[in-house]
């Protein structure tokens, strides 16, 4: 009798709380949303899996010896696994488009602004007594803005691990809803004119040029913004992996089997941090609502530098692939591509908007040095 | 007297927008100056993506034959 | 001279011990098993190979900071390994035909019951004076029946840790021998006329079933049974993954190089326990004995549950596949197909024996569960 | 009185075997209604498994391939 | 105001000192001799970047809780990272050669001679004043003549690791150098007539003699040199793998995922060593020469070692694949290929090459073996 | 009187070299030996490489694939 009594006890119905009931139909809608809506799905389904083996009442997993909090301790509190996979990302990445037409690198420049106002957004909450966020807070919170995954969970682990569930669930979150967030935007700052814009075709890239690129990104980090160098340096590692002909066996790995283990863990460990004591509190809601702006904001200066840039420029600018400027790769150039085919059905902006899309990624991880430089 | 958290945050924001543009402009002059340099001293080494159509669909047949048993 | 008389003292043929020389011995009989016999090569040859290296004398490999050790420490005492393995069978898993006849599940119940027979006799031994097992270390003993390796692992590893040599050889080894433990229990206690019992063709399942499955498993694991989620947790994940189609690319890893890599470790570390002072004991003499015992006991009772939903079935149900309820996965559902083709050679059993099959590694995980909460 | 070993080990085994068959007949129920419900509203969506000839050729070819490289 | 300050005294160009400068000229130099002169790109591509990332000023990537610090920790001080690429290399080297013609291990003995030279050439060095290096050093040192990268990361780790980036860039910049520096030692120490000798065709080799090779060499090793065992034991355990054709799966693995993930993560943490201080360093300059010392010395008695086997043997023996037993697997054997082929064109070394290369892997684990007793 | 490093080294050198050609001798001895035994009792068993032109080419298109889309 003690031993079924033991059951009863020990079982979720009699334990579960409100708050892991709560949860669980959270992370069931992540599922949801990268099964079926095939938004983000590697990481919103890893996430969501994760999230709903942390809210499983009196059993350690997102705990203690449980694996999911062990991949945490190994792979986030150290920064690890974000940089394993912007290594990943470098490998994955043509920076051909960027490297055709560089100026497109000040698109990716004024998208960060959202990540700026984001901060200070969180901060005027906290001066109107709403929310009580530190500046390092603020600041993690910000770089959602920068609509990219590693980068977000990187700050976050190194500025306020408390809030990491909710911004890389934030981050993940719109980084999806990216085709329905931006279109509107963009029809409300550009002319029918403007999105009409074709531009010219981008010139071949030399293999020299892709060489030494990595390696030139990373000699300014390194002079000019060191608190950058682990997000770029893997970054730039990963990208000379790929294009300097001679590993392709280590490119190959680091595009497939590394990065596909690192991302599951990466999902699991985040969804560690959706436990319902910890992601059921006001503050993961002001961030949800301030990655929201973070985006908005972050879109709308990529479009408003891109009409002016398209004032002051030579050759046409199409103002749209701006808006790619917030990263989301490859999401928000795909975005940028449809807006300008439905104003002008010739117009193929796709490997325009590459451009500005990698120079977001950058952009981001220079913000993200500022950061972690000036909060810690 | 104390700056509030709202004046650092305002800084904060000036400094690393400014932060930002400059370390992309001098990538963009340096990217400029490294293709110009690339391509005076070493011209005609622009990529050939080689694409006989045989590769093509045996690529395509494998993508069809991975796709059919990852599943 | 000193150094030609150090060389001497330090070397193998001065320090080796007659234990060490008997479990050289034993693992290359496993290495056999696995290699010509082909019994299970993944863990047998892995097992087998750390089993030699840990009994070399006089050097660290199996202790201190040796890469088995290690392998140990971060693998096995953590839980990870048999987690991530269970992932990867998740995500190797075709749960279809389980779908189809969802009532196969209780020949995957009733085949548990080796296990907690093995439990008890166990702690009868001990009751006779023969031996001296705690109710840990007798639970641990008893998943062995569960003829799951992961599963095993994961259990020794938790409650009986200095076991887990003998528990893992033990269970792996009877997998291996399936084909020759199986088929006479089964002719003993059917007869003819069931072994020739054809089953009606299973019905088509749909993706939507395929996806929601794992969910519904690991909501009714997480509300009944806490203490099984680690191990259900990790094989639904896997699953999902599988199944979901949007991920294809980490399912992907997931079966091939994660799993190949964790395997590697795994069967490396758990032959770190095969050290001669450890494993030579009468207790590893009965857990081969109570191994053995639960084996035939689990078979026995699936094939019974089997000739009993029989009778109480509308549709024929061949009893053979019960057996198959002891997991084994596939081997076990092999050889229901083998001796119902021998008995009748219209016979096609496979597709239905796999539903049990798939059944009993859920079964097992269950069990598990029950143990770990009670025995620790 | 101290219960003996063997007597933990025999309520062990009765509660055991008895949550291991209450779990699978809970999840044989759950399984039977998410199909039921799958297949009355979610109907034809069963899996396809499309095996044309070509690629079933190709996929011998690789297998083969992979068998012959990896020895 | 006090924030620009701070950036700019936290920026690359005002901390960054004269030696950081210096290294990062060196790693663009190793990332040059990798990328267009392809000399062992997988380490000196990964080595050389890693060395860039350490030098960045200020900034905590090779240091602390820093990733190339970590992976250090993890992978080089507990031996792991080498001894996992020896059980890759072991999956991918056919022993084919070796077997069929195993005198020529006795030309991987000979070409041994260059680590203990070196190794006495480093106490020289010590004894007339000019360096101050111990016992341990000096064994570590010497290991370069070795011409295998793991085992030179492996011994240094153990025996010197203050040395360890010294050493690992040393062994693989001459393993690339190989087909500088032997051909005019070769030529130096054959006469035209030897280089022309022709040499009978290899018998074929069984599957059981593959099979049984690695398990043989085990048993030696574990009963008369266990202090070699660990480097050996996972080189066999790999070659075991790729030979007993039942687990196919996990030699693939071995060959490509895995190896090629710890070749990225190997090459970062030498290349965290790689920082000003400790390589800047009068004994840096030593080491290199030694090392270049260790090499020649190494051919020159591999070479003499094939004269004398050439008479005493009855069937002849082509003295220039006695280079090849300095291991450097496979470029050395290539360059005996072409050395011979330069002087007949009808006589195809490789194959005949091939034995004493992989029998040098043998004969370095060996030497690192006795190097490790000795010194520790 | 102790011995100088240098001394140690020279011993080591001797006893170092030594023991390579002493493992390596015992190594050659035993492989002659296990082939012997191997050809004798288990003749016929040499490796076949199977290579049939079909695999051949596949191979190579494969190769070329991944070359391809490796870059
Ligand atoms: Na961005
Ligand atoms: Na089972
Ligand atoms: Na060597």
């Amino acid at each position: 009798m003690d031993l079924i009594r033991q059951i009863w006890t020990e079982s979720g119905i009699y334990q579960i709380s409100g708050g892991q009931i709560a949860m669980i139909a959270v992370c069931l809608l992540l599922l949801y949303l990268g099964i079926v809506k095939k938004f983000e799905p590697l990481l919103l389904v890893t996430i969501g899996f994760g999230g709903l083996l942390s809210n499983i009442p009196g059993v350690e997993i997102a705990t203690g010896n449980g694996l999911l909090h062990l991949a945490y301790e190994v792979g986030i509190e150290t920064g690890a696994f974000p940089l394993i996979i912007f290594m990943g990302v470098g490998a994955l990445t043509d920076f051909g488009p960027l490297l055709a037409n560089p100026k497109t690198l000040f698109l990716g420049a004024a998208a960060q602004f959202g990540i700026f106002a984001t901060l200070l957004g969180a901060l005027g909450l906290t001066q109107l007594g709403l929310m009580d966020f530190s500046l390092r807070e603020a600041a993690a919170i910000g770089i959602i803005g920068g609509a990219d995954g590693p980068t977000a969970i990187y700050v976050a682990g190194k500025l306020a691990p408390h809030l990491l569930g909710a911004i890389a669930v934030a981050a993940y979150s719109y980084m999806a809803l990216v085709p329905l967030i931006q279109p509107p935007i963009m029809r409300l700052l550009t002319t029918e004119a403007e999105r009409q814009i074709e531009m010219v075709q981008l010139r071949e890239v030399s293999k020299v040029e892709r060489v030494v690129f990595p390696l030139l990104l990373l000699l300014l980090v390194a002079l000019l913004l060191p608190s950058a160098a682990p997000l770029l340096g893997m970054l730039c590692f990963g990208n000379l992996m790929r294009e300097c002909g001679v590993v392709d066996r280590l490119s190959d790995t680091t595009q497939n089997a590394l990065i596909n283990i690192v991302t599951i863990f990466l999902g699991l460990a985040v969804g560690s941090k959706l436990g319902a004591e910890q992601f059921l509190d006001w503050s993961t809601l002001s961030i949800l609502i301030l990655g929201m702006v973070a985006f908005s904001i972050g879109t709308a200066s990529g479009l408003l530098m891109g009409k002016l840039m398209n004032r002051l420029s030579s050759t046409p600018i199409n103002p749209l692939i701006g808006a790619a400027g917030v990263s989301a790769v490859p999401m928000a150039a795909r975005v940028a591509n449809k807006v300008g085919l439905e104003a002008n059905p010739q117009n193929i902006l796709l490997m325009h908007a590459m451009g500005p899309n990698v120079a977001g990624v950058i952009g981001s991880a220079v913000a993200a040095g500022i950061m972690i430089m000036f909060a810690s | 007297m104390e700056t509030s958290l709202l004046d650092q945050g305002i800084t904060l924001m000036l400094v690393g927008m400014g932060t930002v543009f400059v370390f992309l402009t001098v990538l963009v002059i340096g990217m400029s100056m490294m293709s110009a340099i690339a391509m005076r001293f070493m011209p005609g080494m622009t990529d050939v993506d080689a694409t006989d159509e045989e590769i093509a669909a045996i690529t395509a047949a494998i993508a069809q034959y991975r796709n059919h048993t990852k599943k």
